[in-house]
């Protein structure tokens, strides 16, 4: 694989781009695989990198139904934080900030991490008592975050609205300036480049239809482009895990939803932070192109369409107005739904299953593009081991048998309430 | 948007519903002593790409629960029946006071 | 230069009795109502427009519609500037003010236009490759520069001085288009009796209609079935509306431009979003011509062939003198008679060997120079184009011209339909993609089906609007539609080319998106189609690629060696045109962002100095000014007066539940996890309910007013989702019991008195009532009546004092508020707001939101003993889980603060002395208090079982304020734990 | 409010919500058919006047009775066997609209047809106001009411106000 560099740049411009090489290798299923990832996604790249860089394991194909990148990790609003209140998340997505941090260099493979710093306006006094209690927490794992009053938040970002018609005035905000936004394909991308560097078949068109099974063990899959042998089977589909998982047996506690991002015309710099409504649901940045990119509440029932409803994108309208007067006269240029898979927790789920020589990872939420590093990581290391990674101890499929759930907003198991 | 035939209030905007979720679970009896159908009640679900059965209330009409079967691809609606009918089949109202 | 130097003096559709007054980068101009911006440029002369968005190359106007990729401008009226308008779309108004964008210092002068110097190391994804140094945040430093030069316009930080409605709209039959298809479409679907909206984007119906001379047959079909539909009682037209995106349920978004001609009235709206609920819809979009592709097809001056057109024949514009049409398909052809009888000296270059020979012959008689097996390769660089270089049969050779017209055929307008997941087919016969099959309610007509003749469409209209009425039930006979034919030939597809020419080659425009990069995106194996865009970001500008797609797809299918099909099509997502997000919140702004609730007493709290405070919809007072400076001064003030004399605070904001039926008490049994059954009549009990997972849900009051009728208590923020549930259980677990539940949160004020001096204030409040404790003992009930309306007094404490709640119908809510006041004025009755009620009971160790927080149990919040050994209640079982019972499961305690001149907060994490504060501690502090009782800080806190014993210490840590503060664990009643005060 | 084209007034509404069981209704219905001295509505949002009197089916088992601002106040009794009563009068206001611009403001407050034979005079549409559940009552041509919850009148009078304005 060909380093990229500034030298690969203008050595290529130089000679008309002709001698660029393609970032990861058309390939075609071999009979049998040590792993096989399903799922061309970020975690599923992620993990097959890891599991080749992290452990040696080379042997692998990623297998993705379509073209790689093309899920949740292609449509989602791309922010990156690491401001949880739980034990057992606080720790896991800041290693995936530490990841980020790295990411580009790693995969040498520019993902446009920009920790442009993310805020959350609080509106009362109690609910930025609850912001300080989530900021302790982070201080005292290791994480930054500061709390911010209104004037601090004035100052970082005017054009909120601070008039005396703002419905839910602003009383503060939670701050947390490693967080930010990163470039999503690139990422997928990224991964993608690197995993083939170290001998990984990406194979794309390949759709899994079915589990190959030697009794109660998994030993491979049915696809589109045949029979695959495989050691270990990981499944990365989130949106889909139902789907799949039923194909081999599991019984899961998952829920498909959508969720809406939308894009307006290119504009130049506005928003230079990642800024959260804390009175509704919205949530905004804007993009090296130019657009502001936000995203709202769930679309609030099952589906697969990945397309919303017009009541949200009106809802979403309102709350952007509400939180930023100043973007009434900015156009929508585009909006997409994703289908997320929802848990009754709003925690992922990553573990080995029941099902012998089949690893799960899914029940992301809207929440999975910020975990992409350290999902494959650690997932990457449950295949392995067979055992969890101590970062992901929390997130097995058993917690919701047990109680031991991981409900950051106590929402309670309607999926779609979280 | 997605539009409701409520069977008392006619098609509505589905943001005049409250959404319940899947109605194909049964709820053991209020007085089950198994743990595992609770578990599997209230955590267990299908997620089926295709024709689902679930609750909506029309929270702001009727305040009827209803049962929709709506097929979560392209969310065409097959059907909408009130749910207490439908729970009325399954287990017969008590007779009347003689 | 003259102003309107290249006007025609006859024909067109503007009026040049109403000339119109506006501005271009500082230049005053004139043009005619009738006129687009664009048309009123290209008649000033004016080619140069705009700068592209990563080359900042110099742009002219591309098209006569919303396609349009290259002349964006800013409309930079104050408090009204809206950047990355498409001047092709605005109608010209008085005083318009349009800025050119993306250059600096000036359009003609742009020193970013050395970007297009640098153009061999800014090919496509050349910023994946590189940045990624010296150190590890080094993106951020370049990220500063690259996020300068990106972007197009520049949006304000000003409020929006304009107006923006919402309105529902129904019909029978939504026809979105007016041109041919859709005219038809709607004659025939209204005269079938259905109720019709015909949604036009343009300010005039027509569609290509628009395009023929105004003294042509094709004018006057027209003005006959505009007429027509105008009088047509059934048929709704909306001009200046976009039909934007549609919507599962048969929802079609659409925004309305006012009409700019007109000033703006107070109060009017500058757009209006309108949700039109419709059971049939046909789709009359047209279709969209597609440049050519050679080296700098980007420059002003190169325009498409029906663009040109339009500007001759709509507006009266004559765009060049001397014209180069270059197509392969007849369409053209028209564009260039037209233009040559208008007095242009044109020369057409068709790829194919034989045209028709009708056409030559046509091109003979009107001196049009015909160069068959001939395109155009390349045109001379420059602000405007001055000479173009045709490659042909003997090779290649330069051609002066101010003017390039092309067209590589057409692309039907599929945007809309596949919103709704209808994947476009790609047909062969046509050369391009038509909407795969429709769902029965939803049909296509005209050229957006691949229907290029005019005679065609109409009839396709006409069946599509009959089958659409017929779909709603409508089947009036309908007339045969009136015919028009305008004597078009078969549009035949070619497949584009690669260029011939060496400078770039423009596939997107707004993106500058070139052949260069689709062969990058190939090599490098970003190859699917949705790689490709994301790579290249083609597709990506503000017109979605409209003009771009399918050429794309042609290039990367024939460097792919594949068919169109087999290369994929674009998933179009909404909106078709990009929609002011204030015209999506319409008048849900500002104060209006929310509803908000008011309770009865709201207007004396404003009136007597409450500082009031949101919750949920609800405002409620916080506190009252008279009790103190600030919050922490007042709530301390207030909560001793409550403990010292009495408080009187407005409690309407609880959600009140009728529960009625021969059944209640079996229900009630079953929701709350504590027993109602036995509950007497006239008594109230304090009840938990949980959720199925076993989860403390809400907590209330249920009173038994009668054998069969319960009333309900609910937490503010849970009201709605509690009567939610009961209605669930009761419609789908236990329909057999009769039970009704009725939410009477509205209709009764609700005020509590608490206090020693608590009854001593009913007495005087209500001379009549008994309040004594033999009448209405703790937790009794007292029902009466209050200047006619019932009264309910129950003896309940929060605040761990003797209190009363008292309920009066809504209507005399202020009127007893007052009343109580004026009787308890004597005896220091006072308001008191929800700040110190949260301190009440605080003090007192009673739960609310910051414990009930949804992750806790009832044994977790100490309540456990409620449940006793009851069964069969929601919840019961999951609420046994093993995690629930862990001995280091965090249980509520109370905490005192021991250190002098410090202070407990919400929030803090707990540590044991001496261990090392890192991680997530043993738990949390969840709620403080200033107690005037004890003298220092009090708290709740849920801390881990196994370390929470009564007496030793704990360390609260609030990294935030950097504060570290010793606790000691106590019980969480601070106050009168045996509850003496109650009665006191 | 009063314009030319749209005049809003406010009022309070007396209203009674009676219910009956599941099992017992047609009994339920005969008896309180004989109390009022009218037929009931068949379904839900028709609606029967009976003298001051406006009997509106809200729900399968549920009705309305409205009385006009000002009539008499009258107590109902109901078999506890049978069904039940709870008052509803202190909670509701009453919005009364009218004028040649009724239907144009109706359209940005409510998603109700205006044209449909559901919203025809006589008829009741339950429906949301600015997320707020309202009872719609086409009174006339060209007149109309909304029942709505008291704690959101001031703010829900205020919103018509701003989109008739």
């Amino acid at each position: 694989m060909a380093r990229y560099s500034a030298f690969s740049i203008l050595r290529n411009a130089l000679s008309g781009q002709k001698n660029w090489q393609r970032a990861w290798r058309a390939a075609e299923p071999k009979p049998s695989y040590d792993v096989i990832v399903i799922g061309g996604g970020g975690h599923g790249l992620a993990t097959a990198f890891y599991l080749a860089e992290n452990h040696g394991i080379r042997n692998v194909a990623v297998l993705e139904k379509a073209y790689i990148g093309g899920g949740n990790v292609g449509r989602n609003t791309t922010v990156i934080r690491s401001n949880y209140l739980l034990d057992g998340n606080t720790q896991f997505y800041e290693f995936s900030m530490k990841l980020w941090e790295n990411m580009s260099r790693a995969l040498n493979f520019n993902v446009m991490f920009s920790q442009r710093g993310q805020l959350v306006t609080a509106h009362s006094a109690d609910q930025l008592d609850g912001f300080s209690h989530r900021a302790n927490i982070m201080r005292l794992n290791g994480i930054d975050a500061d709390i911010l009053d209104r004037d601090e938040v004035r100052r970082l970002v005017p054009y909120l609205d601070f008039s005396d018609t703002a419905r839910f005035p602003i009383h503060g905000a939670i701050f947390q300036g490693r967080a930010g936004t990163a470039r999503h394909d690139a990422v997928a991308w990224g991964y993608a480049r690197a995993a083939d560097g170290h001998g990984v078949d990406i194979i794309q068109n390949c759709e899994v239809t079915g589990f190959l099974r030697d009794g109660d063990r998994i030993i491979g899959v049915e696809t589109t482009k045949g029979r695959i042998g495989a050691g270990k089977v990981g499944l990365a589909v989130a949106g889909h895990t139902s789907v799949l998982g039923a194909k081999a047996g599991l019984e899961l506690p998952i829920e498909s939803h959508v969720l809406q991002a939308f894009v307006t015309e290119p504009l130049k710099p506005l928003v230079d932070h990642v800024v959260a409504y804390g009175a509704d649901h919205f949530y905004v940045s804007q993009s090296d192109k130019g657009g502001l990119v936000f995203g709202g509440n769930l679309d609030g029932y099952n589906s697969y369409a990945q397309r919303g409803n017009l009541g949200v994108v009106r809802e979403v309208a309102e709350a952007a107005i509400a939180l930023m007067p100043c973007i009434s006269r900015v156009r929508l240029l585009r909006h997409w739904g994703g289908v997320m898979d929802m848990t009754p927790d709003a925690s992922p789920i990553i573990c080995p299953t029941p099902i012998e020589g089949l690893f799960l990872n899914g029940g992301w939420c809207y929440g999975g593009f910020k975990a992409t590093p350290a999902s494959g990581w650690c997932f990457a290391h449950t295949i392995v081991t067979g055992r969890p990674h101590p970062l992901i101890a929390a997130y097995g499929l058993d917690r919701f048998r047990t109680g031991h759930t991981l409900d950051e907003a106590g929402a309670g198991p309607s999926a779609w309430l979280q | 948007m997605l539009r409701i035939e409520c069977p008392c209030c006619g098609l509505r905007d589905h943001d005049e519903f409250r959404y319940g979720g899947d109605a194909s679970v049964t709820r053991p009896a209020h007085d089950d002593p198994d743990p595992e159908a609770w578990y599997r009640y209230v955590y267990v679900r299908a997620n089926p790409a295709g024709l689902h059965r679930e609750f909506w209330q029309h929270v702001i009409g009727c305040r009827q629960w209803l049962v929709v079967e709506r097929d979560t691809r392209n969310h065409a609606i097959a059907s909408v029946e009130l749910a207490r009918q439908l729970s009325a089949r399954k287990s017969p109202a008590r007779k009347p006071p003689a | 230069m003259s102003s309107n130097h290249k006007r025609l003096s006859m024909g067109g559709r503007i009026d040049r009795e109403q000339p119109v007054e506006f501005t271009f980068d500082g230049r005053k101009l004139i043009g005619y109502r009738g006129d687009t911006l664009a048309s009123a440029l290209l008649a000033n002369g004016v080619t140069l427009v705009g700068r592209s968005f990563k080359y900042h190359r110099p742009r002219g106007i591309f098209s006569a519609g919303p396609e349009e990729p290259n002349a964006l401008v800013t409309l930079a009226t104050a408090g009204r500037r809206q950047p990355n308008l498409p001047a092709t779309t605005l109608e010209l108004a008085d005083g318009m003010v349009a800025e050119s964008q993306n250059r600096w210092p000036s359009l003609a002068f742009d020193v970013q236009s050395a970007n297009g110097l640098l153009a061999p190391f800014l090919s496509a994804g050349f910023y994946y490759k590189t940045f990624m140094g010296p150190t590890r945040r080094a993106w951020m430093f370049y990220e500063h520069f690259i996020r300068k030069a990106a972007g197009l316009g520049r949006a304000d930080t000003d409020l929006d001085s304009d107006r923006y409605d919402i309105s529902h709209a129904f019909a029978d039959v939504a026809i979105i288009g007016g041109g041919p298809a859709g005219l038809s479409a709607a004659r025939a679907a209204a005269a079938a009796g259905a109720r019709v909206a015909l949604i036009e984007q343009d300010f005039l119906l027509g569609g290509q209609l628009l395009a023929e001379p105004s003294d042509s047959a094709a004018a006057a079909w027209l003005r006959q079935a505009e007429a027509e539909l105008e009088s047509s009682e059934p048929v709704t037209l909306m001009k200046r509306t976009t039909a934007f995106g549609i919507y599962d349920g048969n929802v079609i978004g659409l925004v309305e431009q006012c009409d700019p001609g007109n000033p703006l009235l107070a109060g009017e709206a500058r757009q209006t979003f309108t949700m039109l609920r419709v059971r049939s819809i046909v789709f009359a979009t047209g279709a969209i011509e597609r440049p050519m592709v050679f080296s700098n097809n980007d420059r002003p001056g190169v325009m498409l062939a029906s663009a040109a057109r339009t500007y001759l024949n709509r507006f009266a514009v004559l765009p060049g003198k001397k014209i180069i049409v270059g197509t392969g398909n007849d369409g053209a052809w028209r564009a260039a008679f037209d233009l040559a009888d208008a007095g242009a000296e044109v020369t057409i270059a068709d790829v194919r060997a034989a045209p028709p020979t009708a056409l030559a012959t046509e091109a003979g008689r009107l001196g049009v120079m015909v160069r068959v097996a001939t395109r155009v390769v390349d045109v001379r660089r420059g602000h405007a184009v001055r000479r173009a270089t045709l490659n042909g049969p003997d090779g290649q050779s330069e051609a002066a011209c101010d003017l390039v017209c092309v067209s590589g055929g057409w692309s039907p307008t599929v945007h809309l339909t596949s919103h709704l997941g209808v994947k476009p087919e790609y047909r062969d016969d046509i050369g391009g993609f038509v909407p795969g099959a429709f769902a029965a309610d939803r049909f296509g007509a005209g050229s957006m089906m691949g229907i290029y003749s005019t005679t065609d469409a109409i009839e396709d209209g006409h069946r599509a609007g009959t089958a659409a009425a017929s779909f709603c039930g409508k089947s009036a006979p309908v007339p045969a539609p009136s015919k028009l034919d305008l004597g078009e030939t078969a549009t035949v597809p070619f497949r584009e080319i690669p260029s011939l020419g060496r400078g770039k080659a423009f596939v997107d425009f707004q993106m500058d998106v070139t052949t260069g990069d689709i062969e990058l995106a190939h090599r490098e194996g970003y190859e699917s189609v949705e790689h490709l865009k994301r790579y290249t970001t083609l597709g990506m500008g503000t017109e979605q690629g409209k003009t771009s797609n399918f050429a794309a797809l042609a290039a990367m299918a024939a460097l792919r060696n594949a068919t169109i099909p087999e290369t994929g099509a674009t998933t179009f997502r909404p909106p078709y045109t990009p929609v002011a997000i204030g015209a999506l919140a319409g008048r849900a702004i500002g104060h209006h962002f929310k509803p908000i609730r008011r309770t009865p007493m709201h207007d004396w709290h404003m009136a007597n100095g409450a500082e009031m405070l949101e919750v949920g919809l609800w405002m409620r007072p916080y506190f009252y000014r008279q009790s103190g400076l600030d919050v922490n001064d007042a709530y301390v003030a207030e909560m001793r007066n409550v403990r010292q004399a009495a408080g009187l605070m407005d409690i309407s904001t609880l959600g009140k539940i009728d529960v009625q039926g021969p059944d209640a008490a079996i229900f009630l049994d079953r929701i709350y996890a504590n027993g109602f059954a036995k509950l007497p009549v006239g008594r109230a009990r304090y009840g938990v309910m949980l959720r199925d997972d076993g989860i403390v849900f809400d907590d209330g009051t249920t009173t038994r007013l009668a054998e069969n009728r319960f009333f309900m208590t609910t937490s503010t923020a849970k009201a709605a989702d509690v009567l939610s549930r009961l209605e669930f259980l009761l419609d789908t677990a236990w329909p057999d019991l009769r039970v009704t539940v009725t939410s009477v949160s509205d209709e009764w004020a609700a005020m509590s008195v608490a206090g020693p001096k608590s009854r001593a204030i009913l007495s005087a409040a209500f001379p009549a009532l008994d309040v004594s404790d033999a009448a209405l003992a703790h937790m009794g009930l007292l029902e009466s009546e209050w200047q006619g309306r019932a009264l309910r007094i129950l003896r309940l404490s929060y605040s761990g004092e003797r209190a009363y709640e008292i309920y009066v119908g809504a209507t005399a809510g202020q009127q007893l508020w007052s009343r109580l006041l004026e009787a308890g004025g004597p005896l220091d009755l006072k308001p008191y707001g929800v700040e110190a009620l949260g301190a009440l009971r605080v003090e007192k160790g009673h739960v609310a939101g910051p414990e009930i927080d949804g992750r806790t149990t009832l044994d977790d919040l100490g309540l456990g003993r409620m449940a006793g050994k009851r069964a069969g209640f929601v919840g019961d079982l999951l609420r046994r889980r093993p995690a629930f019972q862990a001995p280091d499961r965090q249980r509520l305690v109370g905490l005192e603060c021991i250190e002098e001149g410090k202070r407990l907060r919400g929030g803090a994490i707990l540590f044991l002395p001496g261990e090392k504060p890192y991680g997530h501690g043993r738990g949390r502090v969840t709620s403080v208090t200033f107690s005037p009782e004890r003298g220092h800080y009090v708290g709740l806190a849920l801390l881990a079982g196994d370390v929470a014993s009564e007496g030793s210490e704990v360390v609260a840590v609030y990294p935030m304020k950097a504060e570290t503060v010793r606790a000691r664990i106590v019980s969480p009643v601070f106050l009168d734990p045996q509850g003496e005060r109650l009665h006191g | 409010m009063a314009s030319p084209d749209f005049s809003l007034s406010v009022a309070d509404c007396p209203l009674i919500q009676v219910e009956g069981w599941d099992g017992t209704l047609g009994q339920f219905e005969k008896s309180l058919s004989t109390s009022l001295d009218t037929k009931l509505p068949a379904s839900v949002g028709e609606t029967v006047r009976q003298k001051s009197l406006l009997v509106i089916r809200v729900a399968p088992r549920r009705l309305w009775l409205a009385l006009d601002d000002g009539a008499q106040a009258w107590s109902l009794a109901v078999d506890p066997d049978l069904g039940c009563s709870v008052s509803l009068g202190e909670g509701r206001v009453r919005f009364s609209m009218a004028g040649a611009g009724v239907a144009g403001v109706i359209s940005k407050c409510i998603a109700v047809d205006w044209c449909a034979p559901a919203a025809a005079p006589g008829r009741a549409v339950l429906t949301s106001l600015h997320h707020v559940p309202v009872l719609f009552l086409r009174t006339g041509e060209t007149r109309c009411e909304l029942i709505v919850p008291r704690s959101f009148s001031q703010s829900l009078s205020d919103w018509i106000a701003d989109v008739a304005g």
